[in-house]
């Protein structure tokens, strides 16, 4: 056999330097490209705007006045003494986690069920609806609630109707508007996200998991969820992240005392045109997050695993 | 014409401060980009071009409202304004409340992303401050004669920075089906029996509780009430009692106005015209001017200091005080005319759906106000008010 | 085929790690060389340095005369059979085994591919499955296609990294005598990696065994099963007694040994002195049973030196083999397996009293300074797994 | 199973899996292959969350045909004036075109520094990984607001403003951290083994990025485009701010017409999306042979 295939044909590889030029250059040079493009663009397009951010916040601001390039550490002060703006930190941090966690609770069966579905159209239909909900803008989706929500709506009339409720309830403007406006808004990010990690594992898995004894909760809880640990961490940060960030929703299905750390932060640097204060804002809200996403990092032993994987492949 | 000297040095303090510096991380920056994403974007207008005239790829550029207000602007005002005179011009929608941080930095960098903007009162007066329009000489008005008085906004030196180009009041807005009988007073917003059923405006400055309340009640005694902290303190305390009736407290008017059609509210503060508008595309709602008087403020026309074409700018604002581009702009939008009423050619139906009992029974907001206190007062406000 | 040389290769992970510590080796034109080990020995790590998918602290590859150390993995004459198979999970089977051709530079025609393709499903023996994918595939016929990829460009080396520690018992055995097959008829120089030290013996012409980076031994699977140089090798490679003690005296190749069981006689290649700890290591095969019916004279001298007695607790048949478990009087526990051929009046069952015994020949004594703990007997839990099912 | 059946510390994540998947072969041959999954209050509560996704678009898709001059549930009548309006007002146009230029501008950027960024991270022996990935997740950690004014005080500094690039570019950065996120999961979790074997097969690192590792993670890195594409499309605040004045995309000209109401052209714009979402998707897993699969 060996002469055979060393007769005629030689498939064998060419070792000779023949490589494309170019080819040849980017592989020399992949490591520094595929680190310095992104290094730089964020450099450029991130750190400088982020540095300018934090002088801004310690640039003083006249009442009345634009800022002026200075130096005060006033708006810190106020950030501090004003219990405001701890006090809308902490309910856009409280309800940032709960959407993230109502977006798990939802989309986590959603996606679920999508990865196992044997028929692929009716996968294919049930993600297209679902991505397509994400093209709505906020101001619409918003006001497809309060159509849902509101005292002469779809769910007041309905739960008259069946005598479930005898006056209508007043649900928008108010936290459960605001709630669901959130978590639907933010569900689809969550499904793809998970949907994509569950993917990922092979339903053999949880078949030997039942095989062995377990019953479906079971292997739920011991096979499936800590294969999709990774998705499940990136599902609820992307949606954390994005609830902190949300803007309209919360100002359309909210009461003012609801309004998100950025519609103030908004509200600062728009209408009452207190950039440096909306920035401090911005810092405090930043690293009150980077302190909540590092510990939930290393809370679901993801920062171990990633210290396991940094070795690469050893075996040492 | 000493006036314009100062006009003069602003508009060449603008144009020269563009150093080298700034030219080359500009260019270095925007080759970095185009090569990094391979999209050209259409080129940034540069200043310390050459004065000229606007052209049909460089028209003037005017900052409005958008949806129904601009293209009611459209048609009256800035294509009869190029007809006219021929200069292109060219109107660009704008969220013009939160448009003030926009112009600022664009002013500072020397740049023009609008010539000529229309603004709200707190709007003007803080770029005023801040330097952000160009201050010019009476006489490049020629109708300026016609303008009522108080609605030409002056700099130090008589100078003018703004000129009112349409007016708004502010108003009670109910919808009959959902409230038997419109509501009349600003005191009903104070009337207990409307528990949550009403709807406000939330930002201070725009919504003018604290002048509405100081108008009122007879404990206040108008303006003056609003001059100390301690004596605003207690007509925040009076204001902080509509709390239990505003189910709704709104930013933006159409965030209110789903809502009152829809009749999950009763009735809300409401500019006049956009009522009026509501009711005549078939809107249950009726607007009232209240007893006490409806609030009215004025949107003025400004031109912001970097522009190329200072020109063309002030002769755009002189055709927007014309007396048929006003009467035109009233009949469509309901908006209140700056001109005097003799100049105008108004139905008396017409005028009294604007002006109500006339704009001497109207509240006009003090609107220095929520700029010199405003960050006292927004925090004071979310802290009370809104809370 | 190529020769593979490794010359002072030592891969230190991090500043202190050291997964492979300064080892030689030749593997030779054609030679299937398997490197053996417990985990974490740097068995794979010396694999994957070969493949070019580790940086070498220090050293050099060669192939042939060709130095490779600094080469990356793709200018690496070699092809690797991975543990998890590595197959690209969204190619069809002719996709993957046609990789190879398909990325190299130079140019194949479709027909010599396709040729190709067929070729090497043929020799593995699957033909026709082109069209699968992976997923589709059970375990066996996975492990083939990775085979059959990794040979279609004929590669200089074959490197093996566990490839049939997935399959089952059954499939394993299979898939033992298949791979043993294809590399005697290509003739293609292999380095296999495992750490079944069974799979080690019947398929190798030459077994390195290595301990924490470093080689313990390199010698045919007969040397290195018959004449373990440690008692780590002897651990490592098969079943083995191990009697602790130490040296009392001895001479010509035999010493006296003092443990738990008596005085035990045990050749030793080197010279022992008196008081050295020794485990005197002693294959299940080399010690014979006896059913102990009476209590007579235990030790009748000569080359029966080594004798105790003890108690049935367990027989396995193994095909073959029968394998007992006997608890001796000492306290100690003994592997003892006999042809299952070797008829016997009345069979040993569970419970008997037997005598055990050795010759000093099949009893080997060797310093013990490796071993810390002191494992009597150490049974592969895998093979206790294996036969056990 | 001893300690000495799990792997060789040596070979690659995911070999376990692999060893699993043969035993669960195995099982599932042995067990007929059956998925029982949902039950009754399962399959209950999946309607219900399907019903939570799709009733909203229901009411979008019925006030969309409203022949009213207002969002009006229900609607009183049929008719498709407001996509009439949508789809000749040349204003319409033009900020719908910008904003899909936009978009796509800015998930390409985004789509490219998560990319290159996740591949850094995980595949080159670089020190400061977790710093890397905290400088890659930082943008969006930064409310849109201010980061929106911070954007806009940059592109005056170095003198680009009111262009589409700015953008672009203010999307592309500001969103980068969802791609970053979704491939690095999509790495972490897929078995790395693959790409050795294809690099042992003569692939060049470029050549293994193309043909193995870009196509297992695919639907991640979609995934990623999708999000920023969407994210940007959607973004009012940012886009506002660095807009300068002159360039209106879809979210700058429905908040710039909030004084005189929410027109229904909105839920035109929106009904037309998801029917340009469903084209879009429908061709790309056409084309593609299924991105989430």
């Amino acid at each position: 056999m060996a002469g055979e295939t060393e007769t005629e044909t030689p498939y064998t590889r060419d070792r000779s330097e023949s490589s494309g030029r170019l080819r040849g250059w980017l592989n020399d040079r992949s490591e520094s490209i595929v680190l310095g493009y992104p290094l730089a663009m964020l450099a450029l397009f991130f750190a400088v705007p982020l540095f300018l951010l934090i002088a801004t916040s310690f640039y003083p601001k006249p009442s009345g006045e634009y800022y002026q390039v200075g130096f005060t550490l006033e708006h810190y002060r106020r950030l501090f003494t004003v219990p405001l703006y701890f006090r809308r930190l902490g309910f856009t941090v409280a309800l940032s986690m709960a959407t993230a966690f109502g977006c798990l609770a939802i989309g986590y069966p959603v996606a679920y069920t999508l990865a196992r579905m044997d028929s692929r159209l009716r996968r294919r239909v049930y993600i297209t609806t679902i991505v397509s909900t994400m093209w709505l803008t906020y101001i619409i989706r918003s006001y497809a609630w309060t159509v849902i929500l509101s005292k002469n709506g779809v769910l007041n009339e309905f739960l008259l109707t069946i005598g479930a409720i005898d006056t209508a309830l007043s649900l928008t403007p108010g936290i459960w508007a605001l709630a669901i406006g959130m978590t639907y808004v933010f569900l689809p990010f969550a499904i793809l996200t998970l949907y994509s990690s569950i993917n990922n594992i092979d339903p053999e898995l949880e078949e030997a998991s039942k095989n062995l004894g377990a019953d479906r909760f079971q292997t739920f809880r011991n096979v499936t969820v800590p294969l999709s640990k990774n998705g499940i961490y990136s599902a609820w940060m992307l949606v954390f992240i994005l609830a902190l960030g949300a803007y309209i929703v919360p100002r359309l299905l909210g009461k003012p005392a609801q309004w998100t750390l950025p519609v103030i932060i908004g509200n600062q640097s728009l209408n009452n045109l207190n950039v440096p204060f909306g920035a401090a804002l911005s810092i405090a809200m930043m690293v009150v997050v980077i302190v909540i996403l590092v510990a939930g990092y290393e809370l679901l032993g993801l920062g171990s695993e990633e210290m396991a994987g940094a070795g690469g492949g050893t075996d040492g | 014409m000493p006036s314009t000297s100062s006009t003069d040095r602003a508009e060449k303090r603008a144009r020269t401060t563009t150093p080298t510096r700034r030219r080359f991380l500009r260019s270095s920056v925007a080759a970095g980009t185009l090569a990094a994403t391979g999209l050209a974007g259409c080129t940034s207008r540069i200043v310390g071009s050459d004065d000229q005239s606007p052209s049909e790829s460089d028209p003037l550029k005017i900052g409005v409202y958008g949806g129904v207000f601009k293209e009611v602007l459209d048609g009256a005002l800035v294509e009869p304004f190029t007809e006219d005179s021929g200069i292109p011009a060219q109107s660009e929608p704008q969220s013009i409340g939160d448009a003030m941080v926009k112009l600022k930095q664009a002013v500072d960098a020397g740049e023009a992303p609008v010539d000529v903007v229309v603004v709200a009162p707190d709007a003007r007066i803080r770029g005023t401050d801040m330097g952000t329009w160009l201050n010019y000489s009476p006489d490049d008005i020629s109708r300026l004669d016609a303008v009522i008085d108080d609605l030409v906004a002056k700099g130090d030196q008589g100078d003018i920075v703004g000129i009112g180009g349409f007016g708004w009041s502010l108003n009670l807005t109910t919808n009959t089906e959902v409230m038997d009988q419109p509501l009349t007073s600003w005191k009903d917003l104070w009337n207990d029996q409307y528990a949550s059923q009403l709807a406000a405006n939330r930002l201070p400055g725009d919504g003018f509780l604290l002048d509405i309340a100081a108008h009122t009640f007879d404990e206040f005694n108008g303006r003056d009430s609003l001059r100390t902290k301690e004596d605003i303190r207690a007509v925040m305390e009076r204001v902080t009692e509509v709390n239990p009736q505003i189910g709704l407290w709104w930013a933006q008017e159409a965030e209110a106005q789903q809502p009152l059609r829809e009749g999950n509210i009763g009735a809300t503060q409401m500019y006049n015209d956009v009522s009026l508008v509501m009711k005549e595309k078939g809107a249950p709602v009726e607007t009232r001017f209240p007893e006490e008087g409806g609030v009215l403020n004025f949107g003025s026309w400004t031109i912001v200091r970097t522009t190329n074409y200072p020109d063309a700018a002030k002769q755009f604002v002189d055709y927007a005080i014309r007396s048929d581009v006003q009467t035109q702009i009233t009949e469509q939008l309901y908006s209140v005319p700056t001109i005097g009423e003799s100049e105008l050619n108004l139905s008396d139906d017409l005028y009294q759906k604007v002006y109500g009992p006339g704009p001497e029974a109207a509240i006009r907001p003090y609107n220095r106000l929520y700029l010199e206190k405003e960050q006292w007062l927004s925090e004071q406000w979310k802290q009370t008010v809104l809370s | 085929m190529s020769r593979i040389e490794l010359d002072g290769l030592t891969k230190v992970y991090g500043s202190d790690v050291v997964a492979v510590d300064d080892i030689d080796l030749t593997v030779k034109d054609g030679e299937f060389v398997t490197l053996v080990g417990p985990s974490g020995c740097g068995k794979t790590t010396t694999l994957r340095c070969i493949a070019g998918f580790e940086t070498v602290t220090d050293g050099r590859i060669a192939m042939d005369d060709r130095e490779i150390t600094a080469e990356p993995p793709y200018r690496r004459d070699v092809g690797m059979v991975f543990q998890s198979f590595a197959l690209f999970p969204h190619m069809t089977v002719e996709e993957n085994v046609a990789y190879g051709m398909r990325v190299a530079d130079r140019d194949f025609s479709d027909t010599e591919v396709d040729d190709r393709v067929t070729e090497m499903l043929a020799m593995i023996e699957l033909p026709g499955i082109e069209e699968r994918m992976p997923s589709q595939l059970s375990g066996g016929q996975q492990q083939r296609v990775a085979l059959a990829r990794a040979l279609a460009l004929n590669p200089g080396a074959l490197l093996l990294d566990e490839p049939l520690a997935s399959l089952d018992e059954k499939l394993r055995k299979q898939m033992q005598a298949e791979l043993s097959r294809i590399q005697k008829d290509l003739g293609v120089t292999t380095v296999f990696v495992t750490h079944n030290q069974e799979e080690a013996m019947t398929m190798s012409d030459r077994i390195v065994v290595l301990n924490d980076g470093e080689f313990e031994q390199v010698g045919s699977p007969d040397t290195v099963y018959h004449e373990p140089e440690s008692i780590f090798v002897a651990d490592f490679i098969g079943k083995a007694n191990v009697f602790r003690g130490s040296v009392t005296g001895g001479e010509e190749g035999v010493v006296d040994v003092d443990t738990d069981t008596g005085v035990l006689k045990a050749t030793a290649d080197d010279r022992l002195d008196a008081g050295t700890d020794v485990g005197v290591v002693v294959r299940p095969e080399g010690i014979s049973l006896e059913r102990h019916e009476t209590e007579d004279a235990i030790g009748d001298g000569g080359t029966r030196a080594n004798v105790t007695a003890g108690e049935v607790n367990l027989v396995q048949m193994l095909g073959g083999t029968v394998e007992y478990r006997v608890y001796t009087d000492a306290g100690t526990e003994l592997i003892v397996t006999t042809q299952a051929g070797e008829q016997r009046a009345t069979p040993i069952e569970r419970g008997d009293r037997v005598r055990v015994s050795f010759a000093a020949e099949r009893a080997r004594a060797l310093s013990i300074e490796s071993i810390v703990e002191n494992r009597v007997v150490d049974v592969r839990p895998e093979i206790e797994a294996e036969t056990g099912s | 199973m001893g300690d000495d059946r799990l792997p060789d510390g040596g070979t690659v994540r995911g070999s376990d899996r692999e060893r699993e998947r043969t035993r669960g072969g195995l099982l599932r041959a042995l067990t007929g292959g059956t998925v029982d999954l949902p039950g009754s209050i399962a399959r209950l509560y999946l309607g219900a969350c399907l019903a939570f996704i799709v009733a909203p678009i229901a009411i979008i898709v019925a006030i969309s045909v409203t022949p009213e001059q207002f969002l009006t549930f229900p609607p009183n009548g049929f008719s498709l004036r407001w996509f009439d309006e949508v789809l000749s007002n040349a204003d319409w146009q033009l900020a719908l075109l910008n904003s899909l230029v936009i978009a796509a501008g800015a998930s390409v950027i985004a789509a490219s520094i998560g990319l290159s960024l996740a591949f850094a991270i995980d595949r080159y022996d670089v020190r400061y990984t977790s710093f890397l990935r905290g400088i890659g997740v930082l943008p969006i950690l930064i409310p849109p607001v201010i980061i929106g004014v911070a954007f806009m005080s940059y592109f005056f500094l170095i003198g680009i403003s009111g262009t589409l690039l700015n953008l672009v570019v203010a999307h592309g950065v500001f969103y980068s951290p969802f791609s970053l996120v979704l491939i690095s999961t999509g790495l972490d979790e897929m078995d790395r083994s693959v790409e050795e074997a294809a690099m042992n097969l003569g692939a060049t690192q470029w050549q293994t990025l193309r043909t193995v590792t870009f196509p297992i993670i695919r639907s991640n890195v979609f995934s990623g485009v999708l999000f920023a594409f969407i994210l940007s499309l959607n973004e009012y605040i940012i886009a506002f701010l660095v807009s300068g004045f002159t360039v209106t995309t879809v979210p700058i000209k429905i908040f710039s017409s909030l004084r005189y109401s929410y027109s229904p052209t909105i839920a035109a714009i929106s009904v037309l999306y998801i029917v340009l979402t469903t084209a879009v998707v429908a061709t790309v897993e056409y084309y593609t042979g299924g991105i989430w699969n």
